[in-house]
Order: structure tokens, then C-alpha cells, then sequence
């Protein structure tokens, strides 16, 4: 029976967290970062290094990172989904970090890991060619060898700050290997464009590959298990970062409900809101098992069918708990929860566009009922 | 009222006759409703000289259809001057002066004076009777102070049915009286509301020390909850019922969403995605046929509980049709193509762009609170149709200014 | 657009039934009834004979039947559900009469429908076959020509009143046409066995048949889309039981919200009981027109899918929604509706249990599902 | 109660010694409950003479480990005497005479008097403390009057933990006394209440003019809300919490059946039930890892929400259970094997069977209204843990019997 319980040192770096996004990352900073290209600023980015060294958290230690693990890590995204931070934090600390962890070649890692841990740098990887799907064997942009260097063609879409990110990671096929490539930003034959989405909060771009450039920087060989690990260890991350962001849903209703009058009542002593209420809790309590489980048992390594399953079973339930969570904030708060002023909409949205990240919960639920042989 | 006897052929007539001197197709909207309120063939249940006959109002079905049959330009009421044509001249013709009659009838009616509903206040939500928007009497002016909200065209307006409090010492219902603002009056303020969709459909609406002269208020001082009540009444039936056609409205999109979609799921998810699109299907059919079998038992003079049913029932399905219509997307839910640019609502998407079905997800967050929250709609089927007790009622029998409220 | 609306010969038609059912089909009655055997009361069948002729009601008159259609079967079915009637109706006046209606040779209607319409017999239709679907494509019993007679080997469950049933009227595979054939109830051969079943209120049989002597009664040639239409036919008619059953509930329900007490308030006052009796009322309405829909549809005659079609949504929503409405009848009533004293677990197992007769939601979804394309 | 010291080993050591002298194997429950009692091993917590050592409570696990490893016969108290074990002993201890904890402790520990408790009423479900039932004090005596439900056990009991109304005329929680109940008195008539399964677990209890002697009241009069609320409190958290197991449990029998049926659905609708199974083999894991983080939260010394979910959670969870599994049976569902002769429990039925599933698919309706309905349940988890205001209270400062009941 696996242990849950956190550490004093866990509550420590939560409340570090949470004091650093209380004051860098409150509602107005998100709105007028959220609206701009870029989509995150580069002074909290620096200063979250520089104070917090919070892009080191999984970056091992010999590549001047903290060498924590996907606990650690799912308390800092619990924090950031909570304040909806807007910064590359999940493409560059989280993705890239672990892609590299675990298909970069002991060069790739000497070369990019310090720079992602110093926060010097903002990384992602571009995984999902255009009309396909999440899963590594989906890919389809093309790798062909080019003396030394490699030339890419493909169309990537959903790509984490791809238009800003200095560090531009691919999953390409070589041949019928699976490899992981290196773009450079200023490269000939390369287009970036921002996409419109959904979810201001968090930026994605669209990867136009023609015969660009490219530089492999896996370890050798198909790369298909080291990079499904990869992106399994960052939905765990993800299923924190929704876990986050609900429980704060389910306090800003809650306190709405206990200070909004109507009727000469504080409108949570109705049951229509309270048992409403009362529902959100059991599925954040939910979501909570779900995304800590996942992150423990990742840190606990053993067998990866297990790890791979845990994921699933915490993307799965947390998106579409932090959906349900979201809906009824709307709901709770009436016709405020429906303006833009109010920042219900904003939740809403990202745990929507959370959802639809790397994969949606039917999806997940699938492969998990092939693990379990149903 | 009493209503005059005439054939539907006369009426027909009547309306082929006015048609031969008026034209949609030629004169403009103005000059063409003018000169159908001038025929009674406005509204045929209003009086003569009012813009009817006194005819039973089931009657403006065939002046409809004529005017329908022989021009290709329709002036749809709801796109001309929804809340003056629905709200305003009801009210103006049980509770108006003569002169306001005379003076404001036409112009609504034909869409000179577009009018909107000032009744929602910040503080007054579900509990619209509790609004705390403070008119004083002051010589021959009563001085209005306060905040509206929610307000649908008010930025357009030329008049706003206005609820305020004039006694705040008798229980909230007794202590509100109604009346008829001038929207170009000193001291009114109309900002837009935006809402989860960039849009502002909505305004806000400040008052800051407006005079609205005494022969204004429609009904006697302290009756604007009776005056207003039955507007409100007007707005909630007009909600739910869902598409007149089999397959049509919200569900026709979603599927051919599916259409388009279908091929990029796998097997397994098709299946599932298939079987809610199915349940969804039955279900809109359901709120057609439900709204259908309401319409009919009104007909028959007997409205079931099936009306009120309608509002709710919509409400909560089409939130979950879009929402499943965005999963059948897949990612491309991620891409919101129009972008949040703070506007004014503009021309419709086409319905068969993702956008429009993006949009209409974000939406349709709002059916289950705009008219009448879900919750509201739930307890009116549970005590006014199922006759189940009300609440312990903590603001019914003391003076509204002893009602505890929010900020 | 399809007028609803019942006219004044319909309502006189469901006061008359009603009145005859609360008369002999109380509470009391159907507790006596249900745990017989038999599981009827034969008094009360010929007496809904001789009184009402309610067998009558969808045989043709020059079989002595009253030659009514779907719509008034419905509002007979909406009745004997509020009332639970334990009686052979189902599988005699409903399944039997529209088989032989729709698949019978005109020797065999001319001798089996005036005894069906005079209450004189109990028929019944042996369909499904043990471990196979309700679809008519399921069926594998085979009836081999045996000289002027055949003789049927298979074993049918699930066949209503199939224990008492006087006239047995089995569908079996002539060669590779489907044929209605009947075997004499005291036939050799032949084993009929009462099934315990989930809702006792409603007998099942299981009936073996081994080389068993029968008359083909059928018009020649493959029956299966006659035979699919009797089928559809009757679950129309079952939908406005389960509307029946399912508005007798939600005034159960209503009745008991507004007299029950607790902290000194009727428990109707509280949100979390009223809302759900709310919930309750727009399932019911939504049921109601379901099966009515169907019901016209059916009587307006017109294209045999779209006749199908709103069978199966009539079939699948009033069987969801009749068993909601149950189940929340018994949360509703807290512990006295868990209680053998109160009648709601039989309302809750007659909806489980007619929700899986010809057919389960979902596979009437999947059908319908085809039906548009989807 | 200030804990002796005594070190893990010793309390092993000494349970040990104590195994050699008693083998549960050999003698019978009472003998060796009897034995186990007078070495203090029986609950540790208790003070020594009543079957303890006034240890902390959590090293009863270590006796209790002990007799599992160095015998095959293990008395689960579940089983020997669940009432008595759970709630009766701590009454006694806590408000009970030194007689009372002489002659009953030990009987209650080795089952030779089973005990019940008779709290709810027709008229006092959810509302307990609104009880009826009344006792009017006579001499040294009280006389009881009135019905009590849902009495577990109540046929084969030797005590009763009755609570009865003593003053109707204060407000209700302030009116109660507690009573130790001698099941064998005249006057007490126990009838077995038969359920939707045709068994009886349950029994209806009247007390017609039952004499109790008033030594036999435990805590003061009027207390008898204070001393009931703590028993209250032990049921409603051994409920919820799901499988210790993964997989185990409920969803293990659900998803046993799918691999019997799944080929006898078609792909589509195999496809649906298997993500249905999917997200309820979710929830049955999820029900798992929240009860176990409520565990730890509780071991950590502060015990969170999770708690109080689990109850809920998993009565509603188990519902929709049991109802999957029926959906996978198809048309196997409309059999019931067992059929339903009005009986007392028998023994279960082998998981792997159909009627197991049918059995539970009935049993689970209860599990959202024994032991606190689910409505309760979200008044709880909303008013204690999340801090939201209850209702206005009709029956709050009232004399009792002033309160309207119904009959």
C-alpha cells in the first residue's frame, strides 16, 4: 500500500510556491500577460529561476538541476494551475526536461539541460503532426539524412510556446525509427505562427517543416518508449496543474456562495448550491488521489505498464473533473461567472483546453481498458 | 378585452388591400410598418387607431401569412424591436396615458424607438424583487439612483422600462413602483458588459441622480413588481421549446460535426462519441416534441407542465450538446479561430464553421442562468407544477430595508 | 408537424380503464396476484373482457376485435402501468395480436384472434432463443417439415406467460425463412417451466422444444420483416407502460415529499427533494412524448423506418427514464421505500426488468444510430 | 484517558504468553474471548479489569496480528457482536455504573450478548433527534411507549442502546435520555422488516409500557443526544472507503462478469459498456486511494475532508455499479435465481455467481439512505467541511412538541 502523505519539506516548497505566485502571478498579472504574443514575462521567468530555480526541479543534478522528482514537481504545477500562472513552464521544465531525461543523448543533455534549469532558455517539443493524433506512433513528419545534419519535413500543430521557445525539439521519423531532432529558431525553411486558442493563458503554435535543417539529438535508436514516457510523466505534471486549478474553483465558489445574498440568504444555504458544492469537493478530493497517486507511483518507478496506467487514469479523471468543477463555478456564481470580468471563464477555458493536451479522457480511458484486458 | 368579430377572409382581404398600397419590397421598414400599424394590422388584438382591429390575437397569424405570401422582405418582430414589440407596448397599453399611446405605439412598432428592460441589478439576480435601485420623489420628479445590469440593447435604446424602489420601508414586492426612462436623460450611463465570449450582448446601466417626471410611472406608486411580472412572464416562454424541425438547430450541427469528424477517432471511441451524439439526438427530440405537445395543450386551453419544462430541459441539454460537439473535434478544440477581441456582437458564423460551434459552447453557459437560472426553473416545477412547499421564507413579511444583502 | 392532442374518445377510453384498474388492480390486489403462479387473476381477465374488451383492441373487427390502433393500446398500456396489473395483456392482446396481425395466415387470424379478442385464450410469442439476442436475425430454433406437420427443436426463454400461455406461437428458421408456427400447449416433446424472475409481477417462461409437433400458422414465405414490425409495434406499446409506471411514481413521490415531516418541515420544502422531483417531472415528460409520439406515428401508418425509429427512441428513453424515476422514487421515500411493504421496489424492478424485454437501451440506440446515418 | 506505557514487543511477548495458555483452534469463542478479555488483550485501550491494558488504541493491531499468525481461527468482532464491540462497549466504560462494566464488558466482547441499538423511528429518519418515542419516569422505574425501525440485530439481542423522549417540552436535542434496554423485558416486541430483497436484516421494535429501571440510564437525563451523537459518529465512518484491494471489491465482481459476457455484445456496444467499466473501475480506485490518503491524513493528526466523502462517494458510486453490471447481463437480468421467499439473511452468495450481482444490483439502493442519506451526507460535507450556512431552522428553539411532525 503506497504512501501518501507529504513530507514537511513538500509543504515547505508549496508554500514557497504559492507565496512566489501570489505575488508575481495574481489575476491582473494573468490578464495582461495572457494578451500579449509572447505570452508570459520574461521577468517572472528569470526571477523564478533566480529565486525559486523552479525550472531545475526534474533536470538532474549533474546538468545543474535540483534532481527532485514528479511529486515535487506535481506540487509546483498544483500551485501554478491554481494561480493559472501564463509561462513555458510545462513545454520548457516540464516536457522538454523530461524528453531529454529520457531520449537525449548524454550530449543533448551536457547542451540543454543546464541552460533549461538556469532558466535561460524556454524549450518544447513538437509532437503532433497536423490531422493526427497525441500518440507517439502517430508521427509523421519525416527525417532524412543530409550528410552530417538532418533536413525535416512535416506540419506540427499544438506546440507548447513553440512560437517563442529558443529550443525547438521535433519527433520525427527516421527511416522507421523514432527520433528526436533540434531546430534551430533562426533556420531556413522554418515558419513559427502563434494559434489562435481557446485558452489565452497558454500560448501554442503551429511548426511549418520544409526540408529545415535539423540536428538529432537522441541517444540513438527508436526513441517510441523513452518518449511515451516522457509525455506519460508530463500529463502527471498536467494532472496536477488541473488539480490546482480546481480546488481554487471550488474555494471561489464556495465563498461566493457563503457571501452572495438573494432571498435575504447567503445563496450556499440553499442545497441546490450547497449539495452542488459538496459535489465539486468529492470530485477534487478525487482528482487529488488520481494526480498524487500518478505522481507517486512515477516516483517510485517499478513497472511502467503501472506508471503508464496511473497517468492515464489521473488525465483522465482530473480533466474531466477540473471541466465539471469549472462549469459549475459558472453556474455557482450566475451571471458573473458568465462575464469576462470575472476570472471563472479563464478556468473554464484552460481546463477545456487542458483536457484536449496530449490526448482526451476517452482516449486515455481506452488504452487503459486494453491495459486492464477488459 | 372584447374582441370585435371578423372573418378570417376580411381579414385577409383587408391585409391583400393594405399590401396593394404598401410594399416591403419598395418603401423602407418605417414607412412600411407605419403604414401597417395605420391599418390595424400591427398587432390585430390592440384597439383601433392603435394599430388593431380587436381581433382575437391568434388573428396576426393571418396577416402573417399574407404579408408572407406576397412580398419577398419580412420584418421579423424579434429582429425590429424584440423587447419594445414584446414588453413595451403591452405595457404601454394597459398602464400608458393616452398621449404615451398616441405618441409611443407607432414608433415601437415600427423600430424608430428601440426600448430595453431595466428590471436586473447586481445585488438582484434570481431575486429580482430585492433590487435596491432607490427613486426619491422630488416635486414633480421622482431622482433615480442606481445600478442595472444585464441590460440587452440599452446602448441602442431610446426608452427603458424601468423598476425602482420607492419605499424601501414595506416588504420588497410592495415597495417597488415602474417606470418609463427616457434613455437620453442627464445621469444615465451605458457601458457594455462583455462576457466569457469577448462579446458584449449585455449592458450596464448607471443612473446617477436621473429625474424621470411623475406622469411617467406606468401604474400607481408601490405596483411595479405587478406592472413588471408580467413582462418577466413573456421572457421565460420565449426561452426553450428547441427547433421546430426534426434534426435541425443545435444537434444537426453537432452531427455533421460527426460526419466530418468520424473517421479520426478510433473504433472504440467512435462507438462511445456515437452513442452520446445518439442520446443527444433523442433528447432534442424529446424538447421539440415535449414543446410541441405544450404549444398543442394550449391550443386545447389546457397548458400542462410541458411549457415550463421546455426552459430547463434546453438549458441543460445544450450545454452538453456543445460540449460534445468540441469532443468530437478532438484538438482542434484547442484553436479558437475569431480570437476575445472585446466587441459588440456581430453577424453569426456560418453554422457549419468549427467557430460556430466554438462559440456556441462558450455560449451556451449561459442558458441554464440567463432568464431564470436552472435552480429558479427547478423550484418553479417543484412548487407551481408539482405543488411541493416552499422554503422557511426569511424575507417575505419584514420591510425590505431589514432584509439582510449583499454589498 | 403531428397533432398530438388525445381527443375526448381518448380520455373516455383512459377514465374507463383507469376506474376498472383501481378497482381490481389495487395495491392489494397486485401483492396477491404476483406471487401466485399462474400470475394472473382469471376472473379479472374475463371480466376486462366481457366489460371493457380490452384484449379487442388491435384485433381487426372481422376477427370480433374493436379494430383500434397503437395510440388507444397506448393509453390502455399507460394504465395497466400506473396500476402494475399482473395479467397476460402484454403477451396475448398486444405481442399475439400484432404477429398474427402482421405475419398470420388469414385461416389462422380467422381462428386464433376472436378467441384472443374474447379474453377466451392466453397467447403468447416464443422468440428469443437461450443465449441469443431479440432481434428476429437471432433466431436458431429450426422447424423441419415433418409430412404435413413440422417439428421444432430449440430452447426459447424469456417467453411471457409462456407457462400458461394456451396458444404458443413459436418463431423458428424453415430452411432460411423465418416462420411463425404453433405447438398445442399439451403437445409431446414439449417442457414449459416458469422462470423466477427479477420483477415477479411480470411472468417469463422458459419453453423446450425437442422435435415438438407444430402447425406453420404463418402467411409463407420469410416473416422477418413482418415479424420485426409486431415486435416494434409492441414495444411501442411497452413504452406507454413504462410512462404509466414512471408518472404513478413521480406522484408517489410528490405525495409523499409534501406529507412527510422531518426537522419540522415537509421534506418537498428542502431543494435537494424538490429539484429532484423536478428532474423527475421532465423525465416524465419527456417519456410521455416518446411514447406517444411513437404511438401516433405508428397509427399514422407511413414509412416502416421512421416507424422504427420512434420505436426504438421511444423504447430506449422510457425504459432509462421509467428506471430513474424508480430509482429516485426510492431515495425519495429513504428507508420505508427499500421496504418489501411499500410498493416502489415493484415499480423499480418492473422498470429494470422492461427495459431489457426486446432489447436494451443501448442496442436500440445503436439501430437508430444506423437509422440516421450517424 | 493518559495511556500506560508498554512497548510494542512486550504487548507481543505477552500476547504470545497468553496464546499458549488459550488456542482458538481448540476451545470455543466464548472461552477464548473469555481468556483473551481477562488478559486485558481484548481491547487495549480500556482500563485493566475491563478487557484492556490503557494502552493506545492502535496497538490493538498488534494482538490482534499475533492471534492471526499463530492460529487459523480468527473472531472478527464484525461478526461476533458488531454493535455491542462498536458502540455498546464504549457507553458502558464511558457513562455506565462499575456494576454495568463488570457484568456486561466481557459478555459483549465474547458475543454471548449480542447488542442493538434502537435510535431511528417511523416518524425519525434523517431527523433522528426528533424522535417520538416517549419515557415517563414511575416511581424508580421509566415507562417506555413507542416504535422503533431499522434495529439491526434486534431478534437475537440481549441489551438494547435505546434513546427515548423524557421532556417534550424543551427544544429537541435537550428532551432526550439513553437507556439500557433488557430486550427480554414485557412490553418489548421484536418483528422481523422485510426489504426490496425479501430478506429481513432489520426489525421493527414496539415498546408497549416497558419498565426500565432508572439506574439503567446512562449519562444524565436529558444527555441522551450527547451520549448517541458519539455512537452516530463510529457508524457513519466505518461506511465508505471502498476495497482495500486493487481492483477488488465490487468492480472486481463488474468487470469478472464483462470477460463472461462481453462477446455476447455486439462491437458497438461492447465498446460503450467497456469505457463505461473503465471510468467505474476509476472511480472504484480512486474511492480506494481517498479513503487510504483520509487514513494517513488521520494518522498525520489531521484528518481532512476525504473522510466524509468516502460515504457518499461510495454509496453512489455502488449504485452505478451494480447497475453496469446488470447492463452486461443483458437479457440475463431478467432472472432472479434466489427468488424472494420473505426470509432472515442467509449465508452469501459465491461472488462469481449471477445472483451475487442481482443481490447487490437490489441491496445498493440502501446504500444512499442507510446510515446517513446521501442529502445528509452533502448538508455535511457542505456545512462542516466547507464552512457553508444551513438552513433557517423551523425546529431549532421550539419546545418539541410544538414542532409539526407527521403522524
Amino acid at each position: 500500500m503506497m504512501d501518501f502523505s507529504f513530507t514537511d519539506e513538500h509543504e515547505e516548497l508549496r508554500q514557497m510556491v504559492r507565496r512566489f505566485l501570489e505575488d508575481k502571478s495574481d489575476e491582473q498579472a494573468v490578464r495582461a500577460t495572457m494578451t500579449t504574443e509572447r505570452g508570459y514575462s520574461e521577468e517572472v521567468w528569470t526571477q523564478m529561476a533566480e529565486q525559486l530555480a523552479l525550472q531545475a526541479m526534474v533536470v538532474p543534478e549533474e546538468h545543474g538541476g535540483a534532481g527532485f522528482g514528479p511529486v515535487e514537481l506535481s506540487i509546483v504545477l498544483d500551485e501554478m494551475g491554481r494561480a493559472l500562472l501564463c509561462a513555458p513552464y510545462l513545454s520548457t521544465a516540464v516536457l522538454s526536461a523530461y524528453a531529454l531525461r529520457e531520449a537525449g543523448s548524454p550530449a543533448a543533455q551536457k547542451d540543454l539541460l543546464p541552460g533549461i534549469a538556469a532558466g535561460q532558455r524556454v524549450a518544447t517539443v513538437a509532437l503532433v503532426d497536423a490531422g493526427c493524433g497525441w500518440s507517439i506512433d502517430d508521427v509523421e513528419t519525416r527525417a532524412e539524412e543530409d550528410g552530417a545534419a538532418w533536413r525535416l519535413s512535416g506540419r506540427k500543430v499544438h506546440v507548447l510556446d513553440g512560437h517563442v521557445a529558443d529550443v525547438l525539439l521535433v519527433v520525427a521519423l527516421a527511416g522507421d525509427e523514432v527520433g528526436l531532432f533540434r531546430v534551430e529558431p533562426g533556420a531556413d525553411n522554418l515558419e513559427r505562427s502563434l494559434t489562435p486558442t481557446l485558452d489565452i493563458t497558454r500560448k501554442l503554435a503551429t511548426v511549418q517543416l520544409s526540408g529545415t535543417q535539423a540536428t538529432r539529438v537522441d541517444g540513438g535508436g527508436d526513441q517510441t518508449a523513452a518518449l511515451r514516457k516522457a509525455v506519460a510523466l508530463t500529463t502527471v505534471a498536467l494532472a496536477a496543474e488541473q488539480v490546482g486549478g480546481a480546488q481554487k474553483c471550488l474555494e471561489m465558489s464556495t465563498e461566493y456562495a457563503k457571501t452572495r445574498l438573494q432571498f435575504g440568504r447567503p445563496i450556499g444555504s440553499f442545497q441546490a448550491i450547497k449539495h452542488r458544492c459538496a459535489d465539486m469537493l468529492v470530485e477534487v478530493e478525487f482528482a487529488k488521489s488520481a494526480a498524487y497517486h500518478a505522481a507517486f507511483r512515477a516516483a517510485g518507478g517499478g513497472e511502467e505498464g503501472e506508471i503508464l496506467a496511473a497517468a492515464g487514469v489521473a488525465k483522465s479523471y482530473c480533466s474531466e473533473a477540473y471541466f465539471d468543477v469549472t462549469a459549475e463555478t459558472i453556474q455557482v456564481h450566475g451571471g458573473m461567472g458568465f462575464t469576462w470580468e470575472h476570472p471563472a471563464h479563464l478556468y473554464f477555458k484552460r481546463a477545456r483546453s487542458s483536457s484536449a493536451l496530449f490526448g482526451s479522457p476517452i482516449e486515455h480511458r481506452e488504452r487503459l481498458a486494453d491495459h486492464l484486458g477488459l | 378585452m372584447a374582441h370585435v368579430e371578423m372573418s378570417e377572409q376580411e381579414l385577409r382581404d383587408r391585409t391583400r388591400k393594405f399590401l396593394r398600397k404598401a410594399n416591403p419590397d419598395v418603401v423602407d421598414q418605417y414607412t412600411f410598418r407605419g403604414a401597417q400599424y395605420d391599418h390595424g394590422l400591427a398587432w390585430v388584438h390592440f384597439p383601433e387607431g392603435f394599430g388593431g382591429l380587436g381581433l382575437n390575437p391568434k388573428m396576426q397569424a393571418i396577416v402573417n401569412d399574407e404579408i408572407r405570401h406576397n412580398a419577398k422582405t419580412f420584418y421579423e418582430d424579434l429582429n425590429v424591436n424584440p423587447i419594445g414589440i414584446g414588453m413595451g407596448a403591452p405595457v404601454v397599453l394597459t398602464h400608458g396615458t393616452e398621449e404615451m399611446k398616441r405618441t409611443l405605439l407607432k414608433r415601437i412598432f415600427t423600430g424608430e424607438d428601440i426600448w430595453c428592460q431595466l428590471f436586473s441589478e447586481p445585488g438582484a439576480g434570481s431575486d429580482v424583487a430585492g433590487l435596491s435601485s432607490r427613486a426619491v420623489r422630488d416635486g414633480d420628479d421622482w431622482v433615480v439612483n442606481g445600478q442595472k445590469v444585464w441590460t440587452t440593447l440599452a446602448h441602442v435604446s431610446r426608452w427603458g422600462m424601468l423598476v425602482s424602489r420607492t419605499n424601501p420601508d414595506v416588504p420588497k414586492h410592495l415597495g417597488m413602483s415602474y417606470f418609463l426612462l427616457d434613455m437620453k436623460a442627464p445621469g444615465v450611463e451605458v457601458l457594455p458588459l462583455y462576457q466569457i465570449t469577448g462579446e458584449a450582448e449585455f449592458n450596464e446601466v448607471f443612473l446617477n441622480d436621473v429625474r424621470i417626471p411623475h406622469e411617467r410611472m406606468l401604474g400607481a406608486e408601490g405596483d411595479g413588481w405587478k406592472v413588471a411580472i408580467t413582462t418577466l412572464m413573456n421572457e421565460r416562454t420565449a426561452l426553450g421549446g428547441g427547433s421546430a424541425r426534426k434534426g435541425g438547430g443545435p444537434i444537426g450541427v453537432v452531427m455533421n460535426l460527426w460526419k466530418k469528424y468520424a473517421p479520426s477517432h478510433s473504433p472504440a471511441s467512435s462507438a462511445v462519441l456515437r452513442d452520446r451524439i445518439t442520446q443527444l439526438y433523442i433528447k432534442s427530440e424529446l424538447l421539440r416534441l415535449t414543446s410541441q405537445r405544450a404549444r398543442a395543450a394550449g391550443k386545447a386551453g389546457n397548458p400542462g407542465p410541458e411549457g415550463s419544462v421546455g426552459k430547463l430541459a434546453q438549458a441543460e441539454l445544450y450545454k452538453k450538446l456543445w460540449e460534445c460537439g468540441l469532443d468530437i473535434m478532438g484538438s482542434d478544440a484547442l484553436v479558437y479561430e475569431a480570437g476575445y477581441d472585446l466587441r459588440r456582437p456581430e453577424a453569426e458564423e456560418r453554422q457549419d464553421s468549427l467557430q460556430y460551434a466554438k462559440y456556441q459552447f462558450l455560449r451556451s453557459r449561459a442558458n441554464s442562468i440567463e432568464g431564470g437560472t436552472s435552480e429558479i426553473m427547478r423550484n418553479i416545477l417543484g412548487e407551481r407544477i408539482l405543488g411541493l412547499p416552499g422554503e422557511p421564507r426569511v424575507d417575505k413579511d419584514i420591510a425590505w430595508k431589514d432584509v439582510p444583502r449583499g454589498g
